[in-house]
């Protein structure tokens, strides 16, 4: 484990050597995909980000609590088996932002990430698998989020 | 200038699973203060990992993504002693990249 | 839980309710299960360290000749020693209050100057990153205060006497909520804290990083905050009042393994 | 080593005896050292004064692990249910809706908050009871109160039979103390946490044949 400040050394290095070797994500994104996250249902994000209509598969999993004890943090994770991936989507139907993180997979690494989101509310979350062939896949669950705490 | 983030990279077999917590407030730009006033937003945009300087993954947020994020993913292929670099832009251009060893 | 199953087995509708009550319970212990990979309280881990080390204040020292009463410097296993008397301020004192005496002496801060600064702010914010850093170095330790001195012994009787202390408008006391087993506000576990609560529960868990609000709470944030739930009026940063109630639920939690820094709803 | 011995006897018996083999401060001392330490620790805090610790008979009587002595408990529950008053002109029903939400809130009162008017308050009824049982959310310190009504037979809460528990609760409501000399439930009209109007809602959510808690 290196330390904290030979880290914080290296970062900058890190940073040139990217600039240098082009990031490629980054530059064939362009920009962050704005219309997407101001999308108010799942499939106009899919549309700003490019897809066809969704479909329900299995062969898309979501993952995250049944019951969440605080809204603020909510663990989610979207996942497939499925060869030929190029972006996994996650989504919280009711939230402002329905949209809330786009990950642009390589063969480098499983299309399966987890993070953690922010849910106003009770709603169902959706996992979106955008495939290279064109098709876009998902899957829902419902995570309930309970009022927690003394309230005051 | 933003806090460190904390990396960890594990590998078992080929796959190493990497978890990252990045310093983030990850403001809506919906939240009011205690005087009425909207908390302009403010939350990581863009955030992006390379192995051993290649690029594996990149990810674009919005501000639903929960204060000091989380991110879990597996890199195919990486070894002990493998860098793994994870770098984040938030709203304002801010940026952090920060590194870890496979171990 | 048994008392549950009696009162539903005389009433079929209850019956219902009950089970439904078990599946949330397991909804509940589920998300915090996926929550303890990657708690943020990592991070605050990591400033605490380099704030410990790093040389700093007036004096432009570092804190590494800090005594937390098991030698200068000894950071592993104080956590769960703590309060305890500390022989040249000549009083009992938590960890907080500790850390800000090593601020003063060591480094030249201000001590009554941090005191007034509100949570997660200046050098409060530090305070706090300290106390996650030094709590996480006993992880894994087991609660072991001493009660050799004296006036160890007063701060637990005082602690106790406050525990119980009933005001404010709602007329609660820290034993409202936390005197009895099995006993939950809403859908939140409340630790028994006139004995001892188990491993990792209760004083064994703080400080902790609070998922609601996405701040690193200390115990002394923790003891504000249960007051100003309690409607009692502002206790003061390491008031006495506060260090009393750290050693009452600290030799409680006698033997009771440490998770801090924990992560809590 | 008869000190164990002498100790458990102490706690058997009376105080007066486990001061006799303590070595520190008596229990008294201990006493008077607490008052003064609670006293120096606080301060006032936005709408929360230093003298919200002040405690009447109920409180200090009720601030330890001890129950208070018999007498006093009866003094207790005496003065507790002559502080009641009873609803303006007989009324005691207002709207569950209205009551319902008031159980959900747990607002109020603290040094955060701005106003002492009850209208800013809330019931905290669900960080203790089970009210709804739709809410899965609720505490568990209070018994449930699920069926409150129908269990206790009112289906017409202005029915002169419903009387007894009809002011019952509302006594409840207002001094909790009037039935159990330390009970942990704020004292909501005695201590005005909530007004008359919200007391009858919250009556109605427990008591209306139609709210949701009697179905």
């Amino acid at each position: 484990m290196q330390t904290r400040r030979e880290m914080m050394a290296r970062s900058a290095a890190v940073a040139s050597l990217l600039a240098t070797a082009g990031f490629l994500p980054m530059a064939a994104r362009a920009e962050w995909p704005k219309s997407a996250f101001e999308a108010k249902n799942m499939a106009d994000a899919v549309k700003a980000l490019g897809g066809s209509a969704p479909v329900e598969s299995k062969d898309v999993t979501i993952t995250g609590p049944d019951i969440a004890e605080n809204g603020a943090v909510v663990p989610v994770g979207c996942a497939t088996a499925l060869p030929g991936v190029k972006r996994l989507l996650l989504l919280v139907e009711k939230n402002p932002s329905v949209l809330a993180a786009v990950f642009n997979v390589t063969d480098a690494v499983e299309a399966n990430l987890s993070t953690r989101v922010k849910m106003g509310q009770s709603s169902n979350v959706f996992a979106v698998a955008m495939m290279g062939d064109g098709k876009v896949l998902y899957s829902v669950k419902e995570i309930k989020v309970t009022l927690g705490g003394c309230g005051g | 200038m933003a806090d460190p983030m904390r990396i960890r990279a594990q590998a078992a077999g080929d796959k190493t699973t990497v978890r990252v917590l990045m310093s983030h407030e990850m403001e809506t730009g919906l939240r009011k203060d205690s005087a009425g006033k909207v908390i302009p937003a403010w939350f990581i945009q863009e955030v992006t990992a390379t192995h051993n300087g290649k690029p594996v993954l990149s990810a674009d947020w919005g501000p639903s993504i929960s204060k000091n994020p989380f991110m879990q993913f597996v890199v195919k292929g990486a070894k002990p002693g493998d860098k793994i670099a994870v770098t984040w832009v938030d709203n304002k251009g801010d940026k952090r990249t920060d590194e870890a060893t496979v171990s | 839980m048994s008392k549950q199953i009696l009162v539903g087995v005389a009433a079929l509708a209850l019956c219902a309710g009950v089970s439904a009550q078990k599946s949330t319970a397991d909804g509940i212990a589920e998300y915090r299960k996926m929550l303890e990979d990657g708690n943020p309280a990592e991070l605050f881990e990591a400033k605490g360290e380099e704030l410990w080390k790093q040389k700093r204040g007036p004096k432009n020292a570092s804190l590494e000749a800090c005594n937390l009463g098991q030698g200068p410097g000894v950071v592993k296993g104080a956590f769960v020693t703590l309060p305890r008397y500390f022989a040249d301020t000549g009083r009992v004192q938590d960890l907080e209050d500790r850390l800000v005496t090593c601020m003063a002496t060591l480094q030249g801060f201000d001590a009554a100057e941090i005191a007034k600064t509100p949570f997660g702010r200046g050098e409060m914010a530090n305070v706090t990153a300290l106390a996650t850093w030094v709590a996480g170095m006993s992880r894994g330790l087991r609660f072991n205060l001493p009660q050799s001195n004296p006036l160890e012994r007063t701060s637990y009787e005082i602690g106790k006497r406050a525990f119980f202390y009933r005001a404010g408008s709602h007329d609660f006391s820290c034993a409202s909520c936390h005197s009895e087993d099995g006993k939950r506000i809403r859908l939140q576990d409340l630790p028994n804290l006139t004995k001892n609560p188990g491993d990792g529960i209760g004083f064994a868990a703080w400080p902790a990083y609070r998922v609601s609000n996405g701040q690193m709470w200390s115990m002394q944030l923790r003891l504000n905050d249960c007051y100003r739930q309690q409607r009692f009026p502002y206790p003061g940063f390491a008031s006495e009042v506060t260090i009393a109630l750290g050693t009452y639920m600290g030799v409680n939690a006698k033997g009771a393994e440490s998770i801090a820094p924990a992560i809590k709803r | 080593m008869n000190i164990p011995y002498r100790l458990i006897l102490g706690i058997a018996l009376v105080g007066a005896l486990l001061a006799g083999c303590a070595t520190g401060p008596s229990p008294a001392e201990l006493d008077a050292q607490a008052q003064k330490v609670i006293k120096t620790s606080f301060r006032d805090q936005g709408i929360v004064k230093a003298n919200w610790l002040d405690q009447d008979l109920g409180l200090s009587a009720c601030s330890s692990d001890k129950e208070p002595d018999p007498a006093t408990a009866d003094r207790i529950m005496a003065e507790a249910l002559k502080s009641v008053k009873w609803p303006t002109g007989g009324q005691y029903m207002g709207d569950w809706r209205a009551g319902e939400k008031l159980a959900q809130s747990g607002r109020g009162m603290t040094w955060t908050d701005t106003s002492l008017d009850p209208k800013e308050n809330g019931g905290n009824c669900y960080n203790c009871h089970q009210i709804d049982n739709k809410e899965i959310s609720y505490g568990t310190i209070g018994p449930s109160l699920w069926n409150y009504g129908k269990n206790r037979g009112v289906t017409d809460p202005a029915a002169p039979a419903t009387a007894p528990i009809v002011q019952y609760t509302w006594v409840k409501l207002w001094n909790a103390k009037a039935y159990s000399p330390c009970s942990n439930m704020p004292r909501f009209g005695h201590k005005n946490l909530l007004n008359e109007q919200q007391l009858r809602d919250i009556m109605a959510l427990l008591l209306d044949p139609k709210s949701p808690v009697n179905q």
